[in-house]
């Protein structure tokens, strides 16, 4: 039960800060704070791969993508019009499609985004098997390529692909009804729901993963961290068992990315860059690699302040700071739990200090 | 020749040697004996200057190197076979013995570097035939020659052995012995920490007990050869009760 | 613990190992058995391809020629992980432990061959993978007692000294109840007392019924506790049988024992 | 195709494969000295091409060039004993990030000394307009001076590493760190002056390719990326094959746009490498026996 | 909070860092310059503005952020920019939505079609760019082509634009081809096109491919003609491309000839004023893109005053009713029906000789 008592603190404040928001009259801060929650299932998911398992990803934002582009492509193909093909009749009968009347006046139908979901998670999961079987062989460095190669080719194809919508992206993406009457939408209205909506798939995976750590296969994984032929030895199937967790990670992201996206109406290949996945990457080293909570509050922090503009030209700068800053003097993260040790010994001299002082005085007293 | 006065040091937040002072004479041959995880590794990792000292002071032929840099300590001709070899794996076996002789190189030139190496590789011959093979794809007891041969070859005056015997055939063992031996009689001074403590007490000149960060122990080899402290804690049965009979 | 049936005649069949590297031939049409319920020492010469022939059982390496046979299944050919799967765990020469994990995780992983919650188990925390954690750790503290691990259990492993580290390699290997040890060089590092202390401890675990493969270089061990001995020269057999006999084995003394002070 | 066009697609696949081996020798000096990858390296190349110009307004050409290249090996100098130096007992991953946060606080710095404007330092010889005739195939004088001073470089590199006991001590370091402390190696300086070669290399790169491919503040995170492909490719550590790998990727691309629209020209080179990296991940020149020492 | 009564707050959204700084950049600049201008002199009907701007560095996801915050939290009166296509589609409905009148400085088409009653664009409509150059090309008796465009939404929409429009002017596109838009080396590329029996070649980007295209086309000796888009509009593009430059044919708006239009032109007095402005204030040469904010802004401002309201919707209908505008892109007129406001005449076909921009009609 103890492993609880954090999720328990940790939906009681997403509560409180709802709750302060409205009180101060400052809701609109929940715009940004729903869309680094989005960011932070990615983070997450990522920590479990590089932090537990040792695997970095430097492609995590082409999984983000697939999530974001598989729904954003097909929950924008108009069957207004199609009436006659047997796609649009199947999907009709089954009660798939959902019709809508747009800004300008036009009538759209579109298919309802529970298939896109079911799609973004099967291709997100498939690809990452399919690629994690061979490049997960690789160690270090090569892996760090073959990952970002992977990235890379997504952003390429994402890019130079009409039906992606090349570098303009895809907009006008539908909202997604997730419960009837509320639905993930950018739209003004259902602020409060959404950002609910995006915590709520903040503490679901926060659980699954910590489930996960504390499990007969996380402690294999971590282990398998530290040293691969030792797992080998003790009966751990550590080539299967970091694919998986490979196919976890880019499961979250694809998750995250299609919730993303119908937040926020639409995508852009900026989603899918090299940059984009070091940031992932960059949130999950700072926050202590092996520790969900950091990736958690570094995610949160960075995002919220990142997506607000507060860094405003010097966002990148500042994220670079950051970056060097923690790996050269809290490699273990912010959020490490020696932090409340390393503080007690840098108070420790001066209590020592004032003890000597007294011990002479004592002395000199005498 | 090496002259500690109460020396400290740790890491981070690990204090493992809690002042300790020891002295080892031209010419000698002194070993350390201790349990697992009394520090006898961490002695030596700090005079090697690869461990910082906390407190106390190092000295090296009269001359004060407590701190200084780990290439100075070797310059001032002190060397280290370290626990667990450190070799450069992807390098051939060849290669590993000529930057032990990088000081040498430097300073004296590639003759006395090359001479050196024909004596490592008449030490040990086998070295010689896996002159080309990467280090990391040696046999553990092979490994171990190339780190000793590689320590050997910044022709120390001092050398300083961690654990030599470790993971070696009986036979190598002791003609490992027999070479520190041998190097004693050429002039050199040895500080040796050993497991098999008999078999280092038979050659060496003085010893010292440690446990737990200090020494509490010190005398002529042979007496602690005798003394029943040891015996009980160190000595054991020895296999040659097995081959002599 | 239970103990495995002695059913076999031989627990371990090696027959005709072989294996190169580039031009060198590491081991060299190898064979032996290894009967059940014994200790069985492999000795010979830095270099004799001990650690090689291990490798080769244990799956990290595929040999160039010949078959092992483990309970008269195959094992030639399998991972290492489906090896251990098998029941046959080894510990290494040079010791590998998950260095930020503590004492007591390191030793858990040696039970994973026990549990069978898998990813979706663990992360639904169902009853099953509860369950088997709780087993798990019960099982383990007996053996922390035995090896004196117990007061160190939250310690990292990475700070603890060397002798310690093999002590808990060796509690890792044994917590899975395996029927078969292989273990290479377990006294290397540790001095004639602690040496006394793990050759009891050996033996120990063979009363419980386990069959032990050793590849040591400490005589008082190898001729103290095992019941048989094969010995390797430049990857070929040389000698096989009891300590006694391979003691008096001129050509082991020529080439790995050594003279009388020579 | 004619030859001539064949011969012309092979006269574009070494111009960049060039440029992307200048990358890549960068990669493998810091490299074979700390095991690290460098992903700052492009901006070393960047900062070469933007000090030259600056000083190419004050001076003739060559002393701007050197100044470029002084000037970039002190910045490669003191990034090393400010942040590298604090970090090595970190991870692969640790360094990985770290680089990657130094190489985005150098473009931003060079944003905000130079802007957002591009930049291109003078031809070396002749002009935009001049071209080499070879075989019908036309190349730009500017190539013939990229293909020559690589040469050089990579030379002098073979032959530091293989024969110079400084070379094989930088090797060593990386290897391991504390061995090599122990042999009586200024690790530390070792390790400062690999960063200072492979800084001082970029920056060299980044003036003869500039009148080519201009100068750009945000030009060296795709140039780390090709370049690190080739230092992969290429087997790391190997400042010759890098050579070999860059010119090959170089041709590929070339050849991959005569047949297939350009946009998907970095897919292809990049499932090329990824099939590389599956089968032979020591790289096609690379030594496998080597890279399994290594312990990634 | 007293001084906030009295200001008008305007939102801006730029990308001055990242991949499309060459935009926001000069954009930014601009519009700083202005509103200080303004202020100085008074503000609009008294009232100082109060500039906010925000730096998407490209993001869609950070436009949308921004505007949100801008809308909400800010409560800006209008919105200007961003700078990208991409970014302003990906907006342009959330605008629409809480009805707020955005200003785009991106080109694409689609901003304005279908119209939007709150979103305007000031960039000269592709189209025009693209009838302006294949004119141009009837008229030099050019009938193949080659096309290349950057990999931009800039790029793209470009050659959709010249796809569509070529059979309209008899003029065959042989190849079309889209390169990376930081690429450095196009000679592979090139060679692909010369192979070809084309005419003249169309280069569709911005920076830095505008430079080295003519480099790497004089490089393999192609000697045909170089067309580039309105994207050329920067000297600095021309000092980039040094000897290569000289001949390249694009349309452009008249910023970047001012000097030379006969004082009667009425825009000249506004392009001289922001040019010298500019110049002075930041030492560069003025850029097309600069311009298309600086209308953006005056835009607003005239809206503004024409409402004398700080009513969104106010501000939109006096925005919609503009009319002779005098801008840098050209005379804006808007209608319900037309949300960008110029014509055809915005456009000058210009060259470059001797290192400097000129008419091309002068020939
Ligand atoms: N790198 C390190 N970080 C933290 N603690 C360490 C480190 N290395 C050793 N220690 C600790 O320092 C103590 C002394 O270790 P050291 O290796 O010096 O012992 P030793 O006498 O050489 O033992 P052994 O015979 O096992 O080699 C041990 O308690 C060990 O846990
Ligand atoms: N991966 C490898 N590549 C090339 N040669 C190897 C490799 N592994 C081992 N060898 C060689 O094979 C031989 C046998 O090595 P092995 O490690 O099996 O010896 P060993 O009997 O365990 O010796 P030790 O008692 O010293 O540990 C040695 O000569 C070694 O150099
Ligand atoms: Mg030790
Ligand atoms: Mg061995």
């Amino acid at each position: 039960m103890k492993r609880y008592y954090s999720v328990l603190l940790l939906t009681a404040v997403i509560v409180i800060i709802q709750v302060l928001t409205l009180i101060t009259g400052k809701a609109y801060l929940l715009t940004q704070l729903t869309m680094s929650a989005y960011y932070i299932v990615v983070a997450v998911g990522l920590c479990m791969v590089m932090g537990y398992a040792g695997q970095i990803s430097l492609g995590q934002a082409g999984f983000f993508a697939i999530g974001g582009y598989t729904t954003a492509f097909l929950t924008t193909i108009d069957f207004s019009g199609k009436a006659e093909t047997v796609l649009y009749r199947m999907l009709d009968t089954l009660g798939l499609l959902i019709t809508k009347e747009t800004l300008y006046g036009d009538t759209i139908i579109h298919m309802t985004p529970w298939i896109s979901l079911l799609a973004a998670v099967l291709i997100a999961a498939v690809t990452a098997y399919a690629l994690g079987i061979p490049i997960l062989k690789l160690k270090g460095h090569y892996l760090a390529m073959a990952t970002m190669g992977f990235g890379i080719i997504i952003y390429r194809i994402v890019l130079g692909s009409r039906i992606f919508g090349e570098a303009d992206g895809i907009s006008n993406v539908p909202s997604f009804p997730v419960f009837p009457g509320i639905s993930v939408s950018g739209d003004f209205t259902s602020r409060i729901s959404n950002y609910y909506i995006a915590w709520l798939l903040v503490i679901l995976g926060m659980l699954l993963l910590i489930n996960l750590i504390n499990s007969r296969v996380g402690r294999a994984l971590r282990s398998l961290h530290g040293s691969e032929e030792a797992s080998d030895a003790m009966g751990v199937d550590t080539s299967r068992y970091k694919v998986i967790v490979f196919v976890i990670g880019a499961v979250f992201a694809a998750v995250a990315g299609f919730f993303m996206t119908h937040y926020n109406g639409g995508i852009g290949p900026s989603e899918a860059g090299v940059a984009k996945s070091v940031r992932y990457v960059a949130i999950v080293a700072v926050g202590g690699m092996a520790n969900l909570w950091g990736s958690l509050i570094m995610g949160l922090v960075l995002n919220f302040l990142s997506l607000r503009g507060v860094f405003g030209h010097f966002d990148d700068a500042v994220f670079g700071i950051i970056l060097v800053f923690m790996m050269m003097f809290m490699p273990d993260g912010f959020i490490h739990t020696d932090v409340i040790h390393d503080i007690k010994e840098m108070l420790r001299p001066l209590f020592m200090r004032k003890k000597k002082l007294k011990k002479k005085q004592e002395v000199s007293n005498d | 020749m090496l002259k500690i006065r109460n020396l400290e040091s740790g890491y981070d937040k690990l204090k493992v040697l809690k002042g300790i002072s020891l002295h080892v004479n031209s010419g000698e041959i002194v070993t350390i004996i201790g349990a697992n995880g009394a520090g006898k590794t961490t002695l030596l990792n700090t005079i090697a200057s690869i461990v910082k000292a906390a407190d106390g002071e190092i000295k090296l032929n009269g001359r004060d190197v407590t701190g200084i840099s780990p290439d100075r300590i070797v310059k001032n001709g002190c060397a280290l076979v370290p626990e667990g070899r450190q070799l450069f794996p992807a390098m051939t076996v060849r290669e590993n013995l000529i930057l032990g002789a990088y000081t040498l190189f430097r300073e004296k030139g590639k003759k006395t570097a090359k001479e050196n190496i024909k004596k490592i590789y008449s030490m040990f011959p086998i070295l010689k035939d896996r002159g080309s093979q990467l280090a990391g794809t040696l046999s553990g007891g092979e490994q171990q020659m190339v780190a000793i041969g590689r320590a050997l070859m910044t022709g120390p005056e001092l050398l300083l052995m961690d654990e030599p015997s470790m993971g070696l055939a009986p036979i190598i063992v002791k003609n490992i012995f027999r070479v520190v031996e041998s190097l004693r009689d050429q002039g050199k001074t040895i500080l040796i920490v050993e497991q098999n403590a008999r078999a280092v007490l038979e050659i060496a000149d003085r010893g010292y007990v440690m446990e737990t960060g200090s020494l509490v122990m010190e005398g002529k080899a042979c007496e602690l050869l005798d003394n029943n402290d040891v015996k009980r804690a160190y000595l054991g049965r020895d296999y040659k009760e097995f081959t002599d009979k | 613990m239970t103990k495995p049936l002695n059913t076999f005649n031989s627990l371990l069949q090696i027959q005709k190992l072989d294996k190169f590297f580039g031009g060198l031939h590491a081991v060299n049409s190898v064979s032996f058995d290894v009967k059940p319920g014994i200790i069985k020492a492999v000795i010979g010469p830095n270099g004799a391809g001990k650690t090689t022939l291990f490798n080769m059982i244990a799956g990290y390496y595929t040999p160039g020629g010949g078959q092992v046979f483990f309970k008269d299944v195959l094992l030639t050919g399998m991972q290492p992980f489906q090896v251990a799967g098998k029941g046959v765990f080894r510990t290494f020469q040079n010791l590998k432990l998950s260095h930020r994990l503590s004492v007591m995780d390191n030793i858990l992983l040696g039970r994973h061959t026990r549990g069978q919650a898998g990813f979706l188990a663990g992360m639904l925390a169902l009853k099953k993978s509860r369950r088997e954690e709780k087993e798990a750790e019960e099982a383990v503290l007996p053996i922390l007692e035995w090896l004196n691990l117990l007061d160190l259990k939250d310690t990292e492993v990475g700070n603890l000294s060397f002798g310690n580290q093999r002590a808990v390699e060796l509690a890792r290997a044994l917590v899975s109840d395996p029927a078969m040890l292989l273990l290479d060089e377990p006294a290397a590092g540790l001095n004639m007392h602690e040496t006394e202390e793990l050759s009891q401890r050996i033996q120990e675990i063979r009363d419980q019924g386990r069959t032990i493969l050793l590849v040591e270089h400490d005589m008082s061990l190898v001729m103290e506790i095992s019941d048989e001995i094969v010995v390797l020269n430049f990857g070929q057999k040389i000698a096989e049988g009891k300590p006694k006999e391979i003691q008096e084995n001129e050509e082991v003394i020529r080439i790995y024992l050594g003279g009388e002070d020579a | 195709m004619s030859v001539e066009q064949v011969l012309q697609y092979i006269f574009a696949g070494i111009t960049v494969g060039s440029i992307y081996a200048f990358v890549a020798i960068g990669y493998n000096i810091i490299y074979n000295a700390t095991g690290i990858i460098n992903f700052a390296q492009g901006e070393f190349v960047m900062l070469g091409g933007m000090i030259a110009y600056t000083f190419s307004g004050l001076m003739p050409l060559l002393p701007a060039v050197v100044l470029a290249v002084l000037i970039t090996s002190a910045v490669g100098s003191v990034i090393e004993s400010v942040f590298i130096r604090r970090m090595r007992k970190t991870s692969v991953l640790g360094m990985i990030v770290v680089t990657i946060g130094i190489s985005i606080l150098l473009r931003e710095a060079a944003l905000y000394i130079w802007d957002e404007q591009i930049r291109a330092l003078r031809f070396f010889t002749g002009s935009e307009i001049s071209s080499v005739n070879i075989f019908g195939a036309r190349i730009s004088p500017q190539v013939l001076w990229i293909l020559g001073i690589t040469t050089i470089i990579v030379a002098g590199l073979f032959l530091f590493f293989k024969f110079t006991l400084t070379g094989q001590a930088m090797r060593a370091c990386s290897e391991n760190l504390r061995a090599a402390k122990l042999c009586g190696i200024r690790t530390d300086s070792m390790v400062n002056l690999s960063f200072m070669l492979s800084a001082g290399i970029g920056a060299l790169g980044g003036c003869v390719v500039s009148p080519l491919t201009q100068t750009h503040y945000a030009m060296g995170t795709d140039l780390a990326i090709k370049g690190f492909i080739v230092a992969i490719l290429g087997g790391l550590g190997n400042a010759i094959a890098a050579v070999a790998a860059g010119l090959l990727l170089g041709l590929i691309e070339s050849f991959s746009i005569s047949i297939l629209p350009m946009a998907y020209k970095d897919v292809i080179s990049i499932i090329i490498l990824l099939i590389i990296l599956v089968v032979k991940p020591s790289g096609i020149f690379g030594s496998r026996q080597a890279s399994s020492m290594k312990d990634y | 909070k007293q001084k906030e009564e009295g200001t008008v707050k305007i939102g801006a959204i730029f990308a001055v860092t990242g991949g499309a700084s060459f935009l926001g950049a000069p954009e930014a600049r601009t519009v700083e310059m202005v509103v200080d201008e303004i202020n100085a002199a008074g503000g609009i009907n008294g009232k100082q503005i109060e500039l906010i701007i925000k730096d998407s560095a490209a993001n869609p996801e950070k436009a949308i952020s921004f505007t949100k915050q801008l809308i909400e939290e800010d409560k800006v009166v209008a919105i200007i920019g961003p700078s990208t296509s991409g970014e302003t589609m990906q907006i342009k409905d959330l605008c629409e939505s809480y009805k707020v009148p955005l200003v785009a400085a991106a080109a694409a088409e689609a901003i304005v079609d279908p119209v939007a009653g709150y979103v305007f664009k000031t960039p000269q409509k592709d189209s025009y760019v693209a009838k302006w150059i294949f004119k141009t090309m009837q008229s030099m008796g050019i009938k193949r082509i080659g096309v290349v465009a950057a990999n931009s939404g800039f790029g793209n929409a470009g050659k959709g634009q010249l796809e569509k429009y070529a059979p309209d002017f008899g003029i065959e596109i042989l190849i079309a081809e889209t390169y990376d838009r930081a690429a450095t080396d196009l000679t592979a590329l090139l060679t692909k096109l010369k192979a070809q029996n084309i005419d003249a070649v169309v280069n569709w980007s911005i920076v830095p491919a505008q430079s080295i295209v003519p480099k790497n086309m004089k490089q393999l000796g192609m000697d045909i003609p170089l067309f580039q888009s309105h994207g050329f509009g920067n000297i600095k593009y021309v000092e980039a491309a040094g000897e290569a430059a000289e001949g390249i044919i694009f349309p452009a708006g008249r910023l970047l000839i001012a000097e030379k239009l006969p004082d009667e032109h009425p825009q000249k007095e506004n392009l001289m004023a922001y040019k010298s402005a500019y110049e002075s204030k930041f030492g560069e040469d003025v850029s097309t893109f600069g311009g298309h904010a600086y209308d953006a802004i005056m835009l607003i401002v005239e809206a503004i005053k024409k409402a004398d309201s700080l009513e969104r919707t106010d501000i939109r209908d006096a925005l919609e009713s503009i009319s002779g505008f005098p801008g840098t892109g050209g005379i804006f007129t808007f209608s319900p029906s037309d949300h960008n406001g110029l014509g055809m005449d915005s456009l000058e076909m210009l060259t470059v000789k001797n290192g400097q921009f000129d008419f091309l009609k002068g020939e």
